[in-house]
């Protein structure tokens, strides 16, 4: 009998976490979470049942310092040389009980990537939001204020756009930022965000790269206001809303790496971005894949088991195909993030477009695949008792979010084809 | 100004009085559901069963089949399946769960109540559930399901399926028995039940109609489903339930086929007319959204355009073959009777097809929208959970096409 | 016995006339080129111009389009798009590339020879070209092309495109040039080009009719490609090539569309018949091809069953479109004149379908059979490169969509 | 300005041969086969122009002595650790000019894999063949008979048909094989075969794995015959045609491996089948890269180069998406050969079935993104001027062999479903 871990990994790539990670957090998606997901979806705004998990997860099996330095009570996996496959296969193992707790919690790391990261380690920031993180055993969250109400994912859009439509403004008032905006759409926010990593212009429509800014705002400070989260289809765990930036102030220290370097190392919390999304993508679907093997195994037709329709089959085989070689991609992907030296920085355009290819891959593929084993499934497809359709739901959300395929259909062809107007 | 307009459809085929029903429920679905979503966001469901009632009730859908004599409308004649694409399309386009509920409705009393096989006693005893009253009333049908494990404990397979349930006759009547079947739709309050017997000592296996209040069916718990929220779901378990004889409505395939013919119909109506309401959504979509900063138009860019176009096309096509086929299931004359594969293949390919494509261009249109694809506000992530769990109920594609096998290639041990 | 007739169309459509003139195509087909095959498998091309002359001349179809007082049979109202979807379907199950030919020549001559748009003084010229000879006689049509590097260099632009040719004014004749032309066929032995050319002095393009013996006119060398062996294409050079006032047929887009609407009914009806011939091979391969070692046959597997219905399928439903379409190109009282974009856009997204489907149908067919697939003995392979090459003519998907889009969502920049 | 050198490959996994091995092969690609494969077609037959470039890849570059050991002239690729990332290079390389000479090149490895290979190295046949392909600048050509006309790819179907259907039989008389039987389709046969590798029974209708034999005969035989080339939709560089052998007698010891080996082993014959069919497909899409680079950048709409039109830049975008997924993948699968040690033995259950998934995956994207460039072109796209509608016809070639696609499915799904029927 053939598990989910029977699919493909590059052997050479893991993590020296790999093993550890793997273990503790499928036990934990086994015990706190797979048996009480179904009920997620009435729980979108209250998160009765899964703020608990959370805490579990994040504060209690202390995963949400992993980035920090050791000293400062974190894993130290910021400066290691498996920061990528060791998140790959904890993001996986999350979103394989849950795709919107996974992101929830990837995202925790997304604006911390800028000061936790070699080689623009910001030490002090690390020693200022570190205890926020690591001496507690509550979940905590952080969020990337990026998407504005006018653009869309534009300003994700970077190559094009080079910030100029960004409409949160920075004005520096003495050793203080003064920051005011209105951001839409984050993951963890709609009330649940403690630390913001705020996307914003130091110099309205400019194109001048150094103009782009990216400073930490912590949610209780004075002018920040969080609106209500979204209903949404899927994706309880995770909470979206808008929130408000009204003459905030905060230490003008709080720029993550500076004039230029936010820009540059902003390109790295995208290819960030898009491992997470696949890691997302191929935990979920390993999760499908035990579902299909339930189903079908126990299901029969003509007196025999659905799987040994010959029919049937094929349709199986096209989805553990797809789940096999979008865990390979995501691997190599995240080898290429781990190993600098061999791939070029993080934060090139050549890694960031193939992140997006990959993406975009693993996200056609997933949505088209769920689609089929709904349908194999029948009635039971639609029924949430299955799981099925929750997996739908969510990727389906992964699939649109960050653009969605058209941004990474441009970025693809623009590296590739060195496309000048796209 | 909705643009629908730009969606030909055949229409040397339809008559005036199809035409001006379709507008009559135009009107119906804007200002009962359309107008009303704003109001209702954060509770959609409340708004369906007085849209329902008015449909149902007001607007008087439920009788359309019934034979006059019943008080019904009369609608029981093959021209029918021309008024009820264009009807349908109207309906499916304001709530998909709604559309789908008429249609098995109207797929089941199909069976009997159509001129071409009218059961004068049945109707004259189930109409009324129907025609005299001011609830609205749903039938429901519940087919053959897969098997759990070895089939063999669970009596004979029909066309490799296991017969939800068993009947036994008993003077002049029949005894139906069968644990937790899964209907279609409205397992929880359904009024009536067409059950997909195996009829004791008998070859061919049987549809029975099961009153919904019949002494002995049991309703289970409402269950969490995808979309369709029209329809409250539940399981029903038959224990001993009594019919008389002649709620024994047919034997054998061919009248299933019948019954199907007609549902696919409906549901593949139902479905173009969720691809209206994506193409309207994706139409104010694209007239208010800017990208690449300012100044550029969303439906301007050629990419975006691009896929816009490809979803509008999908949405053409699907319309030319509903229509099609309702042209040929209102002349059995030129293509045979709905029962017979001549016609029932055709009808399983075209609705195939439209709830495919359906899936593939809601799916696109929400990836031109963002996020604005899956929040609850634009609406349009419901039509795509509706449609997707429409499709299903139609059963798996790759057993499906088995039987478009048999018919394409005599296959014989499929 | 093929079975064909199991795949539905729209009876009620059609008039006996068609049904006959199907009829004699049909023979046509199985006796000039499907039973022929095998004797020219190391060389079919051999067996091209002779069954054309049949099909051409004997049979009569180069007289088609023309009226009687020109000789011509007078097929030329809009009713005859039912006539060619049936006619087409035979000849492109013989051979997609004589479809081909004969589709474009259609859609040429329509554009002055039509009863909606009778050019009689033109008709009394080029009629006899095709009416009064035993040769058999081609149409070609030059159309816009991409540009090449700046298109400043290239003149006036198109729809995004570069007109192929100038012409100008002098006394009674316009004076055309151009270099390197790639016409859609038959470049090396056309009897007539339709040039689309910018016109000096005015702000339209126009159709102007070029003699393939006009002086001025030179052909290249007939080059090599994937597939429709039956066209002998070159590109072709005009140098101060004079034509009476008359040859400039039409200016601007509508006519052009017009053109366009025929050309994609026929080639939609070339592309139905060949899928017909890919069903008859697979059905072929099916019933003799055993698979798992002996004793299961090849169409009783499951798998493979299901490709084979979901191939058949898509036949099916590509055969519905069509038919819808020449319905809607036989009515312009209901569906507007073809140069119309309510009808142009129709047949545009009908025939993109079809072609689209058909390569995958194929494809998927190919995958059925293995090596027999693309091993040319078993004829398969051709209709694939056939079918791909006609779909590629028909333009670029992509910006073919802009079309769509323009009509659905009233782009104005794209 | 990108070049096909940009697709990712897994850095760590190339062979130390890689480098030279590229660069010897894309200068004779360029020099010696792209500027004359558009007359390839008209020469399927004669192979006049075929023939000198098989010299010179083969003869004079040596490169069909790679699989033997060093001491016996080879190159000794069959003992070492990088047999797959090396032959993958070579393949992918070969391909971009022309998949039909790829798959010749590649095929003359097939049946020697049998005996080259650690650990089932056949020191005795390795001695008695090894000067047939070292000691010569011609171009030497090596087959494997298998298919045969009643069963198409049932004798590679081996999980189900466990080698019952081969009607071709040998009979051990004395210390001599004779053969008797009829094969069909090989590559490298159809008059240019100089040695076959004969898949055969020693007990006709027997599922006794121990009966599957494979057994070396040289091409001359007496008893052997070739059929002239059959006519096909593309590849006229790779000849197929019949294959009779009627009372052919060869000795005892060529029998590659013996009883139960004989089968074992071939199932690592179906791996590199696998391995060499993603190569091509790589390779020659590599080619249509080059090609779309230079249409796309060339043609104008709207008075802009194509490529700069958002909606042919989106499929531009999914066509080297795929690409670059396809090659990953085929690395992957390469190194997955290269390290039995940690991914299990070539000839298992399991990399067999995930070379299955990986090769159809690849043709699949391959053909429809092939059909999508021709689209592109618009006529050019038929024109052979252009070399697309070549690879078009070529890779879909390489997704019909070894069973085509339901084999291939049918055996990732019993692999993962641990199916028993299908």
């Amino acid at each position: 009998m053939r598990t989910i871990d029977h699919f493909t990994r590059p052997k050479e790539y893991l993590s020296p976490l790999d093993e550890y990670f793997g273990k503790i957090v499928r036990q934990w998606a086994d015990k706190e979470v797979i048996p009480y997901r179904r009920r997620y979806d009435e729980d979108w705004k209250e998160h009765h049942l899964i703020e608990p998990a959370f805490d579990k997860l994040m504060g209690e099996l202390g995963l949400q310092r992993v980035l920090f330095p050791e000293d400062l009570g974190g894993w130290g996996l910021g400066h290691s040389h498996y920061i990528g496959t060791a998140s790959y296969r904890l993001f996986e193992e999350v979103a394989r009980a849950d795709s919107a707790m996974a992101v929830a919690f990837g995202v925790v790391f997304w604006p911390l990537i800028m000061i936790c990261n070699e080689p623009h380690v910001n030490r002090r920031l690390c020693e200022e939001f570190a205890p926020m993180f690591c001496n507690t055993r509550k979940a905590v969250f952080a969020a990337n204020a990026m998407t504005e109400p006018q653009g869309g994912a534009d300003i994700e859009n970077m190559e094009i756009v080079q910030g100029a439509t960004i409409e949160t403004t920075a004005v520096l008032d003495g050793d203080e930022w003064v920051i005011n905006g209105h951001k839409l759409w984050p993951t963890n926010s709609g009330g649940v965000c403690n630390l913001f990593g705020v996307v914003c212009t130091t110099n309205p429509g400019s194109r001048d790269l150094s103009d782009f800014a990216f400073i930490f705002v912590p949610a209780d400070t004075s002018g920040v206001a969080q609106g209500s989260p979204y209903q949404k289809a899927g994706m309880a765990a995770d909470k979206n809303g808008d929130i408000w930036f009204e003459q905030v102030r905060v230490p003008k220290h709080y720029r993550a790496c500076g004039p230029g370097d936010d820009y540059k190392y902003f390109k790295e919390v995208i290819s960030f971005g898009n491992l997470g999304s696949i890691s997302f993508v191929s935990g979920a679907m390993l999760n499908v894949f035990e579902i299909l093997q339930e189903f079908c195994g126990n299901r029969a037709y003509g007196g025999r088991p659905l799987k040994e329709n010959d029919a049937v089959a094929g349709v199986l085989a096209d989805i553990v195909k797809d789940i096999d070689i979008i865990r390979v991609l995501g691997y190599q992907y995240a080898r290429m993030i781990d190993r600098p030296d061999l791939y070029g920085p993080r934060w090139s355009d050549e890694i960031v477009a193939k992140g997006r290819a990959y993406k975009y891959f693993a996200c056609d593929r997933a949505v088209e695949d769920l689609g089929k084993a709904m349908n194999l499934l029948e009635s039971s497809g639609s029924d949430r008792a299955w799981d099925i359709e929750k997996h739908w739901r969510d990727l389906k959300i992964v699939q649109l979010w960050m653009g969605g395929k058209q941004l990474c259909q441009m970025e693809t062809a623009r590296w590739y084809f060195d496309c000048k107007t796209l | 100004m909705s643009n629908l307009d730009l969606i030909p459809y055949p229409k040397d085929m339809v008559q005036e009085s199809d035409v001006s029903l379709a507008r009559t429920l135009q009107q119906w679905a804007e200002a009962e559901v359309l107008s009303k979503r704003l109001e209702y966001r954060e509770d959609y469901e409340k708004l369906l069963k007085p849209a329902m009632r008015k449909l149902f009730i007001d607007v008087e859908l439920q009788k359309m089949i019934w034979p006059e004599n019943c008080g019904g409308i009369g609608l029981n004649t093959p021209e029918v399946a021309r008024t009820l694409a264009l009807s349908l399309e109207q309906i499916g386009r304001a709530d998909t769960g709604i559309g789908y509920l008429f249609s098995v409705t109207f797929a089941l009393c199909s069976s009997f109540a159509m001129e071409t096989n009218l059961n004068e006693e049945l109707c004259d005893r189930i109409a009324p559930l129907f025609c005299q009253t001011q609830e609205i009333a749903l039938g429901s049908l519940v087919l053959p399901a897969f098997g759990r494990g070895e089939h063999s404990a669970e009596g004979p397979l029909f066309r490799g399926k296991v017969l939800p349930a068993r009947a036994r006759r008993d003077g002049d009547t029949w005894v139906v028995n069968g644990k937790s079947l899964r209907p279609l739709n409205s397992g929880a309050d359904a009024q009536l039940f067409g059950v997909f017997c195996a009829l004791e000592k008998e070859d061919e296996p049987g549809l029975i109609l099961v009153p919904g209040d019949a002494p002995g069916l049991t309703r289970g718990e409402r269950f969490l489903k995808t979309g369709l929220a029209a329809s409250d779901n539940a399981d029903i378990d038959l224990t001993e339930v009594r019919v008389p004889v002649e709620n024994l409505v047919f034997r054998g395939e061919n009248p299933l086929r019948q019954i199907l013919s007609w549902l696919y119909l409906n549901s593949g109506a139902v479905t173009v007319g969720s691809l209206f309401a994506t193409y309207e959504i994706m139409r104010d979509w694209a007239e208010m959204r800017v990208i690449k900063g300012k100044g550029s138009l969303f439906k301007e860019n050629p990419l975006t355009a691009s896929l816009m176009a490809e979803i509008s096309h999908e949405i053409l096509l699907s319309r030319l073959l509903l229509h099609q086929l309702a042209q040929m299931l209102s002349k059995p004359e030129l293509y045979r009777q709905p029962g017979e594969e001549r016609l029932y293949i055709p009808a399983l390919s075209v609705v195939s097809h439209i709830t495919q494509t359906a899936e593939k261009a809601i799916n696109q249109t929400m990836e031109l929208m963002g996020s604005a694809g899956y929040a609850t506000e634009w609406n349009l992530e419901r039509y795509w959970r509706d449609v997707k769990t429409m499709q299903v109920h139609l059963g798996n594609w790759e057993l499906n096409k088995m039987e478009l096998a048999r018919y394409f290639f005599q296959c014989r041990n499929l």
